[in-house]
């Protein structure tokens, strides 16, 4: 059974590229571009059971298709390996692709890229089930490339637009910095460890590097490079609220879900490095913390409905990177499923509520459609509580409370950790309910156009099951991984502070982003209002909103002068050195031809010169 | 006969050649620059002739021979020529024969 | 003799092709067709007879034809095939196929004369991947230039004298540049050894002091920089790109520039190795240079065969920085690199030369929204753009990733700079991609998509692309089979 | 004079005596045809001659060796060639024509007794038998303003430099008491330490001579307007027979008299070659007139054989030799389109008179093409194993400069050409084009040639031959 691996990124590529090469009518697009992705879940369901029925040795399992390439002692594979962390991710990603893909046959029922639409889609979920596959980090890079690829492509899916296609544009440029930086980990790491395989390097890490030797801190630190770049963190979070421009199912499946955890998933899986190095550990655990509490004042200013979403999901990202950057890795892995599932959901239950109003993305012309919508209300609530860490009942409390806990108690936890995710948990409640509120309670601002069916709701109402039971797995998932990523819960933390009483507060907390969300946006409106009144509220408002001003200053640290300087070297300065040869040439020519005089008397001349010359020449030199 | 110094004979030619040098450059008309050019000769001739008496062989009165046949040749040929520019330009300014040039 | 064969088909195969154009059009575009063809039947028939016998390292080279020419000076005819010549001749003809067929439809004036042009490069630059006497070398090499020049000249742009008079005269220059050295190095063999040669095999080895051998391998360098090219003699091309039509640039972009990469690999560090590794460090910062440049103006320029023009001098860059950095790992990478760039940007070329014979327009300005009337040509676009700026899975990214890789090794600060030469190719790869295929349609275009000549081509050079991308092994083998004759080679 | 001697002239003999046989021939009756004939039999009498004639030094003025006999060939072949392109030229002109080729014959001898000369006296005479008839010869259409006016200035400037090179030469007699190049290589080789203060001037007068007749600078100056004034077969044997004839001269001048262990005069020379292949070259580089372009043209290509000789020795003396011959190839060719092209009232020498000649006479048009690219020295044409000959040459003695210098110069030489190149290939402009005269011979001409320059190019071994076992007979 665990020899069907290689099909699960096989059929959705092959779905692709015959959607892509080939014109099918629409039902038939649909219908193949669903298949195939069910198919892959299936496999991947099958596999698991056979995983665990029948665990291999060592509880992995490497299937080597062909030897990519074999120079010198550079011997890359295309090989997949499957282990407990790649089966989870694998099996959570075909499944919420599958739901994801049925979804968009409703969703994206009008428009006249459908096939294009899918066959990127295919593509993508390919590129990512590559990527959680992949044995070696060259493989993996090329899935990481290809999701960043698809993920570009999708989000100027409607290209006519220009903006769109700028998104695009920018959430693959700054993506690739990281990459780039990613790519050079991966020259650091072939040249000191003399291969690429991950496992290998994981073994030979701890021989060849001492714990915080440099280079595994500047490997560590390159990797992390990639993942913030991948997972929108800081300093590179800036594409992913415009990524958002994308198709919703686009915004749920990428950009939520799946591509934007990929920079977990490197990080989880290479974490012996990061063991190594405590160094690049602490900078991930800093990225994730900083990043958490960033984006999640950010969501608190934002109209789009999507950009809430999307700064929420960089929010929730930084808390996947806190569990790893303190140690907390099985947490993490966690709270990447729960967040998959509410955070997919968020985003379907919004695209229902988008298309309902005729592409109305502002939360402030939405309002009281609790009725109108009854299943998008109540999944989306479902989510956002799940979202906001509603204590026992949903999976999101349960993971979030575990890395909350972990931020305190891991090996490398601290309380500050701690206290900063306990700030993201009031800040995710205030604007996850600031969002609930604005958009389903209150008076309606517009008409509904469209009611939704059944191939976006049903998505929906499984996802909200999941987003409630998918936290109940937390103690076998832990045993689960344990082979993968070790997970010591007593390892002597900075902190000693009981999981029991870490959620308590959690809890508390929550409860009171929940009442100040309320108050501020439903109770009395005006309040929130007077907090932007006056300058300083207002300019922080603005702060906030623009994302803490990042863009700004990208662009103009770097994107203008790059343009500028592409622009004023655009004719190639260099060929004025050749055109000023040829000009020299053209001079002399000039100068020469005055000598050809045309007077007999003068070329007599120039030869009675010429013949004193050289009598002097032969006379005195 | 005392025998004159080759020095002698030498500067002289050399004096010739340089007047007839000047002439050809100085003069504009065809005519005085084709006498120049003879003055020219003869000056190499009168070197040759100096020449080959410092040797005490009859080489350079031999040269001097062939100076003459050629020069009288060119002057044939010179003349000829000129007599075509003079119908053809009604002047014998050696600045006129400009037609082409660059 | 299959080596004669196939410099004498395509010679014989052009003049056919001309006279042939005086009868019927199609004849001579049969006839020019049916040569290459045939050509590259006889290439792949070397490659099977050779590869699958698998003896690497028994024999130096496959096959060989040496005849005495020019005794007076040791002037050798000699032609000599290895797995590095293979895999150039192969790149060679399929490039030549792929400029035919796309020649087909176009409407060609003096077609026989264009025919005999296009059939007789081809023949020239086969004669620089086989000739093993460095006479014969620099002869096919100058060869070149002359149908290069009268397609540029005849068949190009509004300024198209310009721009062939330019490339004439700059690779010219460097050419007499490279015979002095070459001159230098017989002479400086018969002083060594009494013996007049210009025979690579025999060049191997002679004894240079330092000095002069700088001196000789700058000279041998120049010629192969300039055609590469590489900053700061490569204003030639962008002008050359921007004029030429696109079966020329084909060959332009596509196959003389491989003809530098394959100059320096097989000379510069085989003949000259301590001067070699001595002006390594100059050359792998100008190559450096060369790829952020080109990348940088690839991103400004308006004029798709500019950018196009540009793009590829900074993949050129990679190749250069691969091969001087004394990694074998690298050097793989360099070969590869000349392989699949031949093959991607021919196919940006070819792409940008269907946008232009449909919209009568180079500039990418007026270009937008063409995905909305083109979309198989759009996506062809795409595809090989996201070649370019160095997609995993294709080609063109395996030969840069293991120059990077390779490089890394010796000089890791310049690596990290050339790594963001890749970072600069998704800028310029986007921006085309952004202009000419997205936006809004606002001329509004309402074109032809691709026939299915163009999209048999097109589609061709994509399956090439992905299997040197995917399963690049017998590249990599043919290579391995070659490097071993290169003596000395790359530790 | 034995009888071996009058054999050992017998090349020399046939042409003088069938410019006489033309004179009479024209007394007889004017007829061009038979003049024509006869011209034409006498040089290929004085070709094959060469093959069987024993080489012998014909007292001391000839040295009628193998170097001398093999210019003999290429002369008298060049003149045949001449000869050829001016029959059609001059067949439908209302003119007298058969004195044409008397002169034309005569002016051959002259550069013949040149490239045979062992002796200042009989270079002399070469010279001026040489000069005489080709003032005539750039002259021959009277009543046209421009042949005259280059007729005069040719004469000026030739008699004045002639007398440059008599009051030389007469120094150099003055010194050393002979004027027989191998008894001056001998005085010089016995006396280690001459007297150099007669000597050395006169050399330097001695190649003011020469140096006005291959037209290097600064002696140059006569030579586009002679080019351009003249009709187009006599400028193609000016630029080739006399050139090539003095050169010749040059040569033997340089190896045998032993004037090159001056290092002085050798820096005379290196300043002439580089003066003039960049001052050639840059003068061309925009003209607008071809016979000028081909005029400066050939002050550089001078300048590059000044490289060779300065080089000296087997390899230097051979390389001269074979550029030479491609020089008188690739010149004869491109004059011979000149010559096709011309209309009756002036010559093609117009750039705008070869506007699209490609799409009007292909072949012609890539004829032309060959010549000038071999002129540039571009491979598979005589002209590139010329320049690699020469580049060779200055590599086997180190002169790394001036080969550098030669590069660089035929790079700007190589602009030149392609600017007429591209005129031949662009679409053809409505000017009025000169309606050419049908010339078959002229033809034949160009077909010749341009199979000789390819093979040449491709396949030079036999004349490599020819020129090692004719320089041999030099050193």
């Amino acid at each position: 059974m665990l020899g069907l691996l290689w099909l699960i990124p096989a059929i959705p590529f092959a779905s692709a590229l015959a959607l892509a090469v080939l014109r099918f009518p629409r039902k038939v697009v649909a219908w193949i571009a669903v298949s195939s992705i069910a198919a892959s879940s299936i496999i991947s369901l099958l596999v698991t059971f056979s995983f665990l029925h029948a665990p291999p040795a060592g509880n992995a399992y490497t299937e080597v298709l062909w030897t990519w390439m074999r120079v010198g002692d550079f011997r890359p594979e295309i090989a997949f390996y499957l282990d407990p962390l790649s089966l989870i991710m694998v099996v959570v990603v075909a499944f919420v692709s599958f739901l994801i893909h049925l979804y968009s046959t409703e969703f994206m029922a009008g428009d006249d890229g459908y096939s294009r639409f899918f066959a990127y889609m295919n593509l993508f979920v390919a590129s990512m089930l590559t990527l959680l596959l992949a044995n070696n980090l060259l493989l993996l890079y090329l899935g990481w490339e290809g999701v960043g690829l698809c993920s570009y492509l999708l989000i100027g899916f409607w290209y006519r637009d220009p903006e769109n296609g700028l998104a695009g544009r920018k959430a693959f440029i700054v993506t690739r910095v990281g990459d780039t930086a990613m790519l050079i980990g991966l020259f650091l790491l072939f040249h000191d460890l003399g291969t690429l395989n991950i496992q290998e390097l994981m073994q030979r890490a701890p021989q060849h590097w001492h714990l915080g030797a440099g280079a595994a801190v500047a490997a560590g630190l390159l990797l992390l490079g990639g993942a913030v770049g991948k997972s929108a963190q800081l300093p590179l979070q800036t594409w992913l609220p415009d990524a958002m421009a994308g198709p919703t199912p686009v915004s749920a499946l990428i950009h939520a879900a799946t591509m934007v955890t990929a920079g977990v998933y490197l990080i989880a899986r290479t974490h012996v490095l990061y063991s190594l190095a405590p160094p690049a550990q602490f900078a991930v655990a800093v990225v994730g913390a900083a990043t958490l509490l960033i984006a999640g004042f950010s969501a608190l200013t934002q109209w789009d409905l999507k950009r809430v979403l999307a700064y929420s999901t960089i929010s929730q990202i930084g808390y996947m990177f806190l569990a790893l950057g303190v140690g907390a890795w099985p947490a993490a892995i966690l709270h990447f499923m729960t967040h998959a599932f509410f955070k997919a959901l968020l985003f379907l239950a919004a695209g229902v509520v988008i298309q309902a109003l005729h592409e109305e993305h502002n939360i402030f012309r939405m309002g009281g459609l609790r009725k109108k919508l009854p299943v998008a209300f109540w999944t989306f609530l479902i989510a956002g509580c799940s979202l906001a860490g509603l204590p026992l009942i949903t999976a999101g409390a349960f993971s979030k409370d575990w890395i909350l806990w972990g931020a305190a108690s891991a090996a490398n936890g601290s309380m500050g950790f701690w206290i900063v995710a306990l700030i993201g948990i009031l800040l995710t409640s205030l604007y996850t309910f600031r969002m609930i509120f604005l958009v389903f309670f209150g008076e309606m601002h517009s008409e509904v156009t469209k009611k939704p069916g059944m191939a976006m709701l049903i998505p929906c109402i499984v996802l909200a099951f999941l987003s409630i039971a998918g936290g109940y797995v937390k103690t076998p998932f832990a045993h689960f991984l344990e082979t993968a990523l070790p997970w010591n819960a007593a390892a002597a933390g900075a902190v000693h502070i009981s999981e029991i009483g870490s959620e308590t507060v959690a809890g508390l907390v929550f409860l009171l982003g929940l009442v100040l969300a309320y108050v501020l946006f439903l109770r009395s409106r005006s309040y929130a209002a007077s907090l932007t009144d006056n300058a300083a509220g207002a300019a922080l408002h603005r702060f906030w909103f623009s994302d803490w001003g990042m863009d700004w200053l990208y662009d103009r640290l770097l994107v203008r002068p790059y343009a500028w300087a592409a622009r004023i070297d655009k004719g190639d300065l260099i060929d004025g050195f050749y055109s000023g040869i040829a000009e020299l040439n053209v001079l002399a020519w000039r100068v020469l031809g005055l000598t050809e005089s045309g007077r007999l008397r003068w070329y007599a001349a120039g030869i009675a010169a010429g013949s004193i010359i050289y009598i002097a020449v032969v006379l005195f030199l | 006969m005392t025998e004159v110094p080759l020095a002698y004979g030498l500067i002289l030619g050399g004096i010739l050649f340089a007047l007839g040098l000047a002439g050809l450059l100085m003069r504009r008309n065809l005519l005085f620059i084709l006498i120049s050019i003879e003055i020219m000769l003869n000056g190499a001739g009168v070197a040759f002739v100096a020449a080959g008496s410092r040797w005490g062989q009859p080489d350079g009165q031999i040269m001097f021979l062939f100076i003459l046949a050629a020069a009288a040749a060119e002057v044939s040929v010179g003349l000829a020529l000129l007599l075509r520019f003079y119908r053809q330009r009604h002047t014998l300014d050696a600045n006129r024969a400009n037609e082409m040039r660059g | 003799m299959i080596l004669l064969w196939l410099i004498v088909v395509l010679v014989g195969g052009g003049l056919l092709a001309w006279l042939a154009a005086r009868i019927h059009p199609l004849l001579c575009r049969w006839i020019s067709l049916a040569a290459v063809l045939v050509d590259l039947a006889l290439a792949l028939f070397e490659a099977s007879r050779h590869l699958s016998s698998g003896n690497a390292g028994m024999n130096t080279w496959f096959e060989q034809v040496d005849w005495s020419w020019i005794p007076q000076f040791g002037i050798h005819f000699h032609l000599a095939l290895d797995g590095l010549s293979l895999l150039l001749v192969l790149l060679t003809l399929v490039l030549g196929v792929v400029s035919v067929v796309i020649s087909w439809s176009a409407h060609i004036k003096a077609l026989g004369f264009y025919h005999l042009n296009l059939l007789w490069i081809l023949a020239g630059i086969l004669g620089v991947f086989l000739s093993l006497d460095l006479f014969l070398f620099y002869f096919s090499w100058e060869l070149m230039l002359i149908p290069m020049y009268f397609l540029i000249a005849i068949w190009g742009g509004e300024r198209r004298t310009y721009a062939a008079v330019k490339f004439f005269l700059f690779t010219q220059l460097s050419g007499l540049l490279m015979l002095i050295a070459i001159l230098a190095l017989y002479f400086a063999h018969y002083h060594a050894t009494g013996v007049y040669t210009f025979q690579y095999t025999a060049l191997l080895g002679t004894p240079l002091s330092p000095h002069t051998a700088m001196w000789i391998m700058l000279g041998f360098f120049i010629a192969f920089a300039v055609k590469l090219p590489m900053f700061p003699f490569h204003t030639w091309l962008p002008d050359a790109c921007a004029e030429a039509s696109t079966a020329t640039n084909v060959i332009l972009a596509g196959l003389l520039a491989t003809t530098a990469g394959y100059g320096m690999i097989r000379f510069l560090f085989p003949l000259f190795p301590g001067a070699f590794r001595a002006f390594a460090p100059v050359a792998m910062t100008l190559a450096v240079i060369t790829i952020l440049y080109g990348a940088i103006l690839a991103f400004s320029q308006t004029n798709l065969m500019r950018l196009l023009a540009y793009a590829s001098i900074s993949h050129l860059g990679f190749v250069l920085l691969g091969i001087f950095s004394g990694s074998g790992i690298a050097l793989q990478g360099a070969v590869m690199t000349l392989i699949a760039h031949g093959i991607s940007t021919s196919a940006l070329f070819i792409v940008a030369g269907s946008i232009e014979d449909r919209t009568h327009t180079r500039e990418i300005g007026v270009m937008g929204g063409l995905w909305d009337t083109v979309p198989r040509l759009s996506g062809a676009g795409l595809f090989f753009a996201l070649a370019s700026l160095g997609l995993p899975g294709l080609g063109d990214f395996v030969g840069e990733f293991l120059i990077l890789l390779g490089t890394y090794r010796a000089h890791t600060a310049m690596t990290v700079v050339a790594a963001c030469g890749v970072l600069a190719a998704t800028f310029y790869a986007l921006r085309f991609v952004q202009r000419a295929f997205q936006g809004p349609n606002l001329r509004p275009w309402r074109l032809p998509d691709l026939a299915l000549r163009e999209g048999l081509t097109l589609g061709a050079m994509m399956v090439v692309l992905l299997w040197l991308g995917l399963y690049p092994q017998p590249v990599f083998h043919t290579f391995a089979q070659a490097a071993n004759h290169l003596p000395a080679l790359w530790r | 004079m034995t009888a071996s001697d009058m054999l050992a002239l017998l090349p020399l003999l046939l042409i003088a005596g069938s410019s006489v046989a033309v004179l009479i021939a024209a007394a007889v009756g004017r007829n061009h045809a038979v003049a024509f004939g006869l011209s034409l039999s006498g040089l290929a009498a004085s070709f094959c001659s060469v093959f069987f004639v024993p080489a012998t030094q014909v007292t001391a003025l000839l040295d009628i060796d193998g170097y001398a006999l093999f210019f003999f060939g290429l002369i008298s072949a060049a003149s045949f060639a001449v000869a050829l392109l001016a029959y059609g030229y001059l067949r439908n002109r209302d003119i007298d024509k058969e004195e044409f080729y008397v002169l034309l014959l005569v002016a051959t001898l002259g550069a013949m007794i040149l490239a045979a000369s062992s002796h200042f006296a009989s270079f002399f005479l070469g010279l001026e038998v040489l000069s005489i008839a080709l003032y005539a010869l750039i002259a021959y259409f009277g009543d046209r303003p421009l042949p005259v006016e280059a007729g005069i200035k040719y004469l000026v400037l030739a008699a004045s430099s002639a007398a440059f090179l008599l009051f030389g030469i007469a120094l150099v007699y003055a010194d050393l008491g002979t004027m027989d190049f191998a008894r001056i290589e001998h005085i010089l080789a016995a006396n280690p330490n001459p007297n150099l203060t007669l000597l050395l001037p006169g050399v330097a007068l001695v190649v003011t001579g020469i140096g006005f007749k291959l037209a290097l600078v600064p002696f140059h100056m006569w030579t586009p307007d002679v080019y351009q004034g003249a009709p187009a077969p006599v400028t193609a044997f000016v630029a080739t027979v006399s050139k090539g004839g003095m050169f010749a001269l040059l040569l033997r001048y340089f190896a045998q008299s032993g004037i090159n262990r001056f290092a002085p005069a050798l820096l005379v020379f290196t300043i002439i070659a580089i003066a003039s292949m960049l001052a050639g070259n840059l003068l061309a580089l925009l003209q607008s007139n071809v016979k000028r372009i081909l005029a400066y043209s050939s002050i550089a290509h001078m300048g590059y054989l000044m490289v060779a000789l300065e080089v000296g020795g087997a390899i230097g003396a051979s390389a001269v030799v074979f550029y030479l011959v491609a020089y008188f190839i690739m010149t004869l060719g491109a004059f011979a389109v000149v010559t096709v092209l011309s209309a009756e009232h002036r010559d093609a020498d117009q750039m705008e008179d070869y506007r699209g000649l490609f799409w009007r006479r292909p072949v012609l048009a890539l004829v032309f093409t060959a010549m000038l690219l071999s002129l540039a020295g571009i491979p598979m044409t005589a002209g590139f194993l010329g320049k690699f000959y020469i580049l060779a040459a200055g590599a086997a003695a180190g002169s790394w400069a001036l080969i550098l210098i030669l590069v660089i110069a035929s790079t700007i030489g190589l602009f030149y050409y392609l600017r007429i190149v591209v005129i031949l290939y662009q679409q053809p402009g409505d000017a009025n084009q000169p309606l050419p005269l049908r010339m078959p011979a002229a033809s034949l001409v160009l077909a010749a040639l341009t199979v000789i320059l390819v093979w040449l190019g491709v396949y030079p071994s036999w004349m490599l031959q020819a020129i090692h076992t004719a320089i041999g007979s030099l050193l």
